[in-house]
């Protein structure tokens, strides 16, 4: 076990040095200048070389890496060219607001998902099935940014039951969380559905049933938990889906994420702080699998004997 | 042919089918649907103050915010769509098919090499890939598509490994290898005819994916390149106009909806029909 | 003599029919039968008979989506089940019937711990506490000889054998003294001394708890072995019910005597040397001049071994140190149990899992060598798989599948092929004009004629058959072997025959090879090693082999240790 | 630590930011839709931070409100040498940094010399050129400024290598700010985050991604001023919801302006008078023509396109807020010629300009844009009115920092659209509009003159205007600047299309004149903004 950990956490580790590198050098091919940015209209050339000399972008590509991955070990992510700002703090400032969205969205489409795709499985190849699965592709189809503004439009603008923007309060976050977790939800749906009739039609649920045991503990207590061994490792991966999804989702919403980072920074080519967020996504992403590695083995215990 | 009627005994496929159909016409019959030219700033499509026009007699879903008929633009931008979804889709779907092919027969160094690959790009959150290659490459038609084809492998490599993998430990795969079959028979002739249908309903419910992310591409400004009508790029430029002029989000945000619902509910019939083992499943 | 007790259970015309796209598909046809008290009644048949919908008709766990009660009536001492409510039917659902299942690897929850599952089947049924029903459940596990049943009830399922599990099972299903105990294939997935020992905890228990049993089974010898009284059932029917001595020593039925002919009988070739001829050829003489076509030297097969990034993963060895030659003409019986590592050793001989050791086919080494010139070798050994299903390509027609080797080898022109599929079709005893169509059209036992077929098309020397009949139904089981035996005395071919099967591996072989966890633990003759076994483990083997005949019932009974 | 870190911010994030809806009198709410960059005064450019930064410093001069007139401030009078290349401040006593410590002579010299040191990466080290020793710091040959003396602590003696005309609106501006030597040194690179300033605000809180809190300077030296307790800045608030909240009265100023949606709704509303301030701001929104890429660099063809905009139409396109141009310089600055009369809409002219140059059949070319809305749209709006005339002209829509790299390479833009990174005057002075858009000096890599324009006798006139520096010849001097821009426009290296007028939303409460609120200099005037009774 501690093993399996030492390598995954290994695997992750170069996971991550691969997303640095491959960032690192797409940006670097980036057209914009970054000295020319931060000079400002009024410079001059040499104010604009002396600025390239202090930042080190005159130095060739495998030298700004290096040195890239030397201040990233001691947890130096570089300053914003913008924000003049260590990009650990923007990004330290900004991911609670991320963290504190992403865990409702989670909630949302983990909890939709699972209502839904138990009742669908129950109800197989029935009306209540079609119409769930149905339903689900609508919300696996629509666009998050257009979810997004048909939300704001009708909740918030038109109902005024929540708040256009901004963030702080529970009714903040019920809109932005909703939209985000749609388009899991539709997913989860389907997954747990497909996990819910594999299961049921496993050896063991059959078991519970000739013991004579309810319909609800034969779902509940026999079923479920199989069923949730997809979603567990779902879960992991989705973190992913959810990094994209934020940055569509802050920025509609106005939400002072570190999706909200950066699009900003996107917009002003602000290279540490895309580098930093990228990074800080793929460790969320890496972390979220490694999670539902080490979550698996709590519920599945045929993976604990491994 | 039997998937045509296996297809039509399915209310929700029939419905994506002709929902899909639909799209097609659009797209195919622009020049003619059209009432205006897509990119075609009218006089009278503004008003004086310089406000869209509202769906009238003249302008049946209203005007934008340049004063360009909604309509034309949104069949207009059908094309779009229908363009980046198939050559994206089907770029992403082929280099899916030949990482999750090679990692999955060959495993080894190679195969080991393919899969950490997609194991990096899977750590990459998609859409900020696409944001940073879109604005390294200056988007374009071509570009936006060769970009989302650049994200979107990933998930169909990751399915067409798993499935190879499970090909590979079939019997008949391994009855080949005693008959003396070499790697590029089984790849070809009993592997590849295998993963058609994987191929066939990625294809389609990639296109929903495929047509989300160019819209959300185009919705950022770092889609299509005006003015070239997207669906996507109608509601970036309306955006601000949202509750001024709702048709101006409302229209599109209804047709990225629909076609990807369409190409969802079309592929979902297909994996049924194609793949019985997974019948009723996802 | 008492009057005779009314039966526990009777089930009278039960019609069950089976919902399908195209209509309803009638499965069980006015199947009738009592069962009395005490008594073991045997449902036997083959695949498809009909044996495990009637069982779970009368547990009521029929998937309702697919099939359905239609007529019929199961009575439960009087009590009419198949109108019960739901929540009565519960009741009787593992109180007064219990049942277990084939697959004992499947059938308990993996993610639930044994004692859980044992004190959930005892309190759904009986009002006791939680301490009350561990002990209850620690009982139990007593009663079915469980090693450490204290520490079983803090495992989870697959840190089980098979036989614990079905053990467990068959503890789970006693637990609330059930009336009636339907047993689904309970041995079949089972290794066959697990099955002795299952069987005869089987028949101490009925005697405990005096329950009643429906056993349901293929196997005609577990039948012998087991029943009070037969039910053969086919297709759907009942064709025949009497008392096991009757129906085994006079079967009414032409298909219940073909059933009976069908199964090997071990001891049935006791004083012979060879295997029965079934052609007029002149038998071939003992090749001992000739050189082997297969000759393995200390072969030994790793599994799961890697290396990573981490440095190179030890594996785990399946076969160490295997050493046995294969004359020409001649078969070598490959015996033993599920992890033996028999399975692993016929592949390896093919070069088709990495190995260390000598393998020579027809005098050639192979280890080592490249694809390339590996390919003049394949043509001389050919590999015919358990699953004639999973072994052909689905999307393939026979006929290309048949062609496929010498395609593969560029043997001959396009026509000549056709002609060729046609003749091997023929040989297999199948018509030529099948070649254009799909495996999923063919039966079992034609799928593995065609497999046959594919193996004969490059004239090998030397055929590894591994389980090739295993999957097969009895009837057609003795078909295909008797096919195998012809072209063996026609073509001169050579097998390495793996099986578990002690009576087929008796039928069939020359030479037998005993293994055991990787290794050979016994070697020589088939007689020699059938008739004067000195290994232990071959002799316990032996003696768990049911024989179907129950007057004999119980030899195997013998404590083998 | 990290966690215990989390947690705390997390909570406080959730709990802390109760609903805006009821503030005192004398405390407003601005929202911005992005970051605040930096409050660092050497560094900060943009027209979010300008304003804040010019509230939280002090300089030597500064503006009357809501005009262009330079006054002095910091200092308590000043003196001109008649060579125009001596200034002498005397500073006035008793002002102190919100650190309570006294500002002195040295810490102006201090300031100047840390907005041109090269370390500083400072944007605005350019203004201060005229300065003896600029070359020598910024060649990095040298530590500090020889041009700047403080023979004691109350007066600052700036020497000149050149006269410059715009010296004292230099000391206006925002990189003139002063800052204090030890809490800059202290802070590291993080000033800009923990500023220390002698302004009529302090910085109480700054919560990354969120809110801004700038507090009133009780202490400041200016009387009555500022108006206001404080202000709150709340950013990444979109256009669209802060008006929203603006009419709520949850948000005082909208700091992004009106959407243009939302223009037309509030303008037509009962409030607008209350509500919007919409004034002119030294702003000229224009395309540049590069002269080195076939086929604009021939002017009959750059003339032609001048022609063949339809500037009226554009302006609708922004609802109105802004007025068709002719020439480089806004209505409002000095020098601006208003007997010009440019290019007019002409398709028939363009097109008979373009049939001279022997492209009657048009030419294909390439227009960037910023990406941010309404500026693809307006790029379209050009692309139409060039199609008219036969050119085709592909759209690149590009975040910013993608098109100033594309306008910094040579031969690389054609065409470009300066909406979204126009050109907003830094000080009223029509030399502002020269030097690094229209200059020499500009068109180089990096180098913001996208037109890659240079007239060596246009730069030596520019020289002669920057060096009448007697406030007694200012009216000759605009002139000269006037006929410069005149006669740019002959070579036609840009198509001048509109002077953006700047629009405000405010709440009701806010009072005060409207040039307050869309202040010349400064953006907001935190200054001078009140909250009415």
């Amino acid at each position: 076990m501690a093993e399996l950990l030492l390598r995954r956490i290994g695997g992750a580790i170069l996971i991550l040095f691969g997303v640095a590198a491959v960032t690192f050098v797409l940006l670097y091919w980036l057209p914009a200048d970054p000295a020319v940015q931060l000079a400002g209209r009024s410079a001059t050339a040499q104010t604009v070389a002396n600025i390239r000399r202090e930042l080190g972008l005159d130095q060739p590509l495998p030298i700004q890496f290096l040195t890239y991955l030397g201040n990233l070990i001691q947890g130096d992510l570089g300053r914003s060219y913008t924000q003049k700002t260590e990009v650990e703090t923007l990004i330290l400032a900004r991911l609670p607001a991320t963290l504190i969205l992403m865990a409702c969205g989670i909630l949302v489409e983990v909890v939709l998902g699972l209502v839904f795709g138990i009742i669908a499985a129950l109800n197989r190849g029935g009306f209540v099935d079609r119409a769930v699965m149905t339903m689900s592709f609508v919300g696996v189809s629509a666009p998050q940014f257009v979810v997004a503004l048909f939300f704001l439009y009708i909740f918030a603008a038109t109902l005024g039951w929540f708040p256009m923007s901004g963030f702080g309060t529970v009714n903040h976050v019920i809109l932005p969380a909703t939209t985000l977790g749609v388009l899991g939800a539709g997913w989860y749906a389907r997954m747990v559905r497909s996990a819910m009739i594999d299961v049921l039609a496993q050896d063991y649920v059959r078991t519970a049933r000739a013991k004579g045991l309810s319909e609800t503990r034969v779902i509940f207590r026999h079923a479920l938990p199989n069923a949730l061994l997809p979603i567990i490792a779902m879960i992991g991966i989705d973190i992913g889906q959810f990094m994209s999804g934020v940055v569509v989702v802050e920025a509609v919403y106005g939400w002072p994420g570190i999706g909200q980072l950066a699009w900003q920074a996107i917009q002003q080519v602000d290279i540490p702080i895309i580098m930093g967020v990228t990074l800080t996504s793929a460790l969320a992403i890496v972390t979220g699998n490694l999670v539902a590695d080490l979550v698996a083995p709590l519920v599945d215990p045929r993976i604990r004997a491994r | 042919m039997r998937i045509l009627r296996e297809i039509l005994r399915r209310p929700s496929a029939v419905f994506g089918l002709s929902i899909v159909l639909l799209v097609v016409i659009a797209a195919l019959g622009a020049p003619l649907l059209a009432p205006f030219a897509p990119d075609e700033q009218m006089f009278d499509g503004l008003t004086l103050d310089g406000a869209p026009i509202p769906p009238d007699a003249t302008f049946w879903l209203g005007t934008d915010t340049l004063g360009r008929d909604l309509l034309s633009r949104l069949l207009y931008g059908a094309r779009t769509s229908l363009i980046i979804g198939l050559v994206a889709n089907g770029t992403a779907v082929l280099i899916g098919l030949t990482v999750g092919m090679l990692a999955g027969y060959l495993r080894g160094p190679v195969g080991n090499a393919l899969m950490r690959f997609t194991d990096l790009m899977m750590a990459f959150p998609a859409l900020l890939l696409a944001i940073v290659l879109a604005a390294l490459l200056r988007p374009s038609l071509w570009i936006v598509a060769l970009v989302i084809a650049m994200v979107n492998w990933v998930q169909v490599a990751r399915i067409v490994y798993t499935e190879t993998r499970g090909l590979v430990e079939r019997d008949f795969i391994l009855a080949e290898r005693s008959l003396g079959a070499g790697h590029l028979r089984i790849v070809a002739l009993h592997i590849a005819p295998h993963l058609v249908p994987t191929a066939i309903v990625w294809g389609t419910l990639g296109i929903a994916t495929t047509v989300l992310l160019e819209a959300t591409l185009s919705f950022l400004g770092i889609g299509v390149q005006p003015p070239e009508p997207s669906w996507g790029n109608i509601i970036f430029e309306s955006q601000s106009y949202f509750t001024a002029a709702p048709w101006l989000v409302f229209f599109p945000g209804i047709a990225i909806l629909l076609t990807a619902l369409s190409f969802n509910l079309v592929g979902d019939a297909l994996r049924d029909i194609l793949d019985p083992t997974q019948r009723g499943r996802m | 003599m008492l009057a005779p007790a009314p039966p526990v259970l009777s089930v009278d015309n039960l019609t069950v029919d089976a919902l399908t796209p195209e209509g309803a598909k009638r499965v069980l046809d006015g199947v009738s039968f009592e069962l009395a008290a005490g008594e073991t009644l045997c449902l036997a048949g083959e695949s498809g008979s009909g044996k495990s919908v009637t069982s779970l008709s009368v547990m009521r766990l029929l998937p309702k989506a697919s099939l359905r009660i239609v007529a019929g009536s199961i009575k439960l001492q009087g009590r009419e089940l198949t109108t019960l409510s739901d929540r009565a039917m519960r009741q009787v659902r593992g109180g007064d019937v219990a049942m277990i299942f084939q697959e004992p690897m499947t059938s308990l929850n993996p993610v639930i711990r044994i004692g859980d599952q044992l004190t959930e089947a005892i309190r759904t049924h009986q009002e006791i506490g939680e301490a009350d029903a561990r002990r209850a459940a620690l009982a139990m596990l007593d009663a079915v000889h469980i090693a450490e049943p204290a520490r079983r009830l803090t495992q989870y399922p697959h840190e089980l054998s098979g036989g614990m599990r079905q053990r467990v099972m068959i503890g789970m299903a006693l637990s609330c003294r059930p009336k009636v105990l339907i047993a689904d294939e309970p041995t079949t997935a089972l290794d066959v001394t697990v099955q002795a020992q299952i069987l005869r905890l089987m028949r101490e228990l009925k005697a405990e708890f005096g329950t009643s049993i429906v056993l349901i089974t293929h196997d005609m010898g577990v039948v012998a072995e087991m029943a009070d009284r037969v039910a053969v059932m086919k297709a759907g029917r009942i064709v025949e019910t009497g008392p096991a001595v009757d129906v085994f020593e006079t079967p009414r039925e032409a298909y219940t005597r073909e059933l009976i002919a069908a199964v090997p009988r071990l001891g049935a070739r006791a004083g012979t040397d060879g295997p029965p001829r079934v052609t007029a050829e002149p038998a071939a003489p003992p090749a001992a001049s000739t050189r082997p076509v297969l000759e393995v030297r200390d072969l030994a097969v790793e599994y799961g071994g890697s290396s990573g990034w981490f440095g190179r993963k030890a594996g785990v060895a399946a076969v160490h140190g295997v050493s046995f030659t294969v004359e020409p003409g001649r078969t070598l019986g490959l015996v033993g149990e599920s992890g033996s590592g028999k399975s692993t050793t016929g592949k390896a001989v093919l070069g088709l899992v990495p190995f260390s050791g000598a393998v020579s086919i027809d005098g050639t080494a192979v280890a080592g060598l490249s694809p390339r010139a590996m390919r003049p070798v394949r043509r001389l050994a050919q590999m015919i798989f358990q699953d004639p299903y999973a072994s052909l390509d689905p999307r393939m027609t026979v006929g290309a599948a048949i062609a496929e080797p010498l395609v593969i080898h560029g043997i001959g022109a396009a026509a000549d092929r056709r002609d060729q599929v046609a003749e091997l079709l023929r040989r297999v005893g199948l018509t030529p004009d099948v070649a254009s169509r799909y495996p999923h059209e063919f039966s079992g036992g034609q799928r593995q004629r065609v497999c046959i077929a594919r193996a004969l098309a490059l004239r090998p020397k030397l055929i590894v058959a591994d389980e090739s009949v295993a999957a097969l139904d009895v009837s057609v089981r003795a078909r295909v072997l008797d096919l195998m035996l012809e072209l063996q005395e026609t073509m001169g071919l050579a097998y390495l025959f793996i099986s578990h099967d002690m009576a087929v591996v008796e039928r069939m072989c020359h030479h037998v090879a005993v293994m055991r966890a990787g290794r050979i633990v016994e070697a020589g003759t088939r007689r020699a090693v059938f008739e004067n076994p000195s290994d232990p483990y071959t002799r316990e083997l032996i003696a768990a082999v049911p024989i179907p005949d129950p007057r004999n019932r119980g030899r195997q009974m013998a404590p083998a240790g | 630590m990290t966690r215990h870190w989390m947690t705390r911010t997390a909570l406080a994030g959730f709990l802390a930011l109760v609903p805006l809806g009821a503030q005192a009198a004398g405390d407003i709410v601005v929202t911005y839709k992005d970051d605040i960059a930096t409050l660092d005064p050497a560094i900060g450019y943009d027209w979010q931070n300008w304003s804040m930064i010019k509230s939280l410093y002090s300089r030597l001069m500064d503006y009357k409100p809501g005009t262009a007139e330079p006054v002095p401030s910091l200092a308590e009078s000043f003196d001109v040498a008649p060579d125009g290349l001596t200034y002498t401040f005397k500073i006035r006593k008793g002002v102190k940094f919100s650190n309570g410590r006294e500002l002195v002579a040295g810490d102006v010299k201090y300031s100047i010399e840390r907005a041109v040191n090269p370390k500083t990466q400072g944007p605005g080290a350019g203004f201060f050129g005229a300065i003896a020793g600029f070359d020598a710091l910024s060649g990095g040959t040298a530590e500090g400024l020889s041009g700047i003396e403080t023979p004691d602590d109350y007066t600052v003696v700036f020497k000149l290598s050149r006269p410059d005309a715009t010296f004292l609106h230099v000391m206006a501006i925002n990189f003139a700010s002063i800052v204090p030597k030890e809490a800059v040194e202290a802070a590291g690179a993080d000033f800009g985050k923990q500023p220390v300033g002698s302004g009529a605000f302090t910085l109480k809180e700054w919560v990354i991604g969120q809110r801004l809190v700038f507090e009133k300077n009780p202490n400041f030296y200016v009387p009555d001023t500022p108006k206001i307790d404080s202000f709150t800045v709340e950013v990444g608030q979109e256009p669209l919801v802060a008006l929203l909240r603006l009419q709520k009265g949850e948000v005082d100023i909208a700091g992004d302006g009106i959407p243009p949606a939302k223009f037309l709704e509030m303008k037509d509303g009962p409030d607008a008078a209350d509500m919007i301030v919409d004034g002119d701001q030294l702003q000229t929104g224009y395309i540049t023509l590069n002269v080195k890429v076939k086929p604009l660099d021939d002017v009959k063809v750059r003339q032609a396109l001048n022609h063949a905009i339809n500037k009226e139409r554009i302006t609708r396109i922004v609802n109105g807020r802004a007025t068709p141009a002719n020439q480089p310089l806004p209505p409002l600055m000095p020098g601006y010629d208003k007997s010009y009369t440019g290019y007019a809409y002409d398709v028939e002219k363009a097109k008979a300009l373009l049939a001279e140059a022997g492209l009657a059949d048009g030419f294909e070319t390439v227009l960037y844009a910023s990406s941010t809305d309404p500026n693809p749209r307006i790029a379209q709006a050009i692309q139409q009115d060039l199609a008219a005339i036969g050119v085709k002209a592909e759209i690149k829509a590009l975040a910013n920092a993608n098109v100033i790299a594309a306008g910094g390479t040579e031969g690389e833009a054609p065409m470009i659209w300066s909406g979204g990174m126009a050109w907003i005057a830094d000080f009223p002075d029509p030399s502002n509009f020269y030097g690094p858009i229209l200059g020499c000096a500009g068109a180089t890599t990096g180098g913001w003159n996208w037109s890659w324009y240079c007239n060596k006798d246009i730069d030596a006139r520019a020289i002669a205007a920057d060096s009448m520096s007697d406030p007694a010849k200012a009216e000759e001097r605009a002139k000269a600047w006037g006929s410069i821009f005149t006669d740019i426009m002959a070579d036609a290296p840009w198509i001048p299309v509109f002077n953006e007028r700047r629009v405000v939303a405010k709440s009701k409460r806010m009072g005060g004149p409207g040039e307050i609120y869309i202040d010349p200099t400064r953006v907001i005037n935190y200054d001078a903004i009140f909250v009415k009774e």
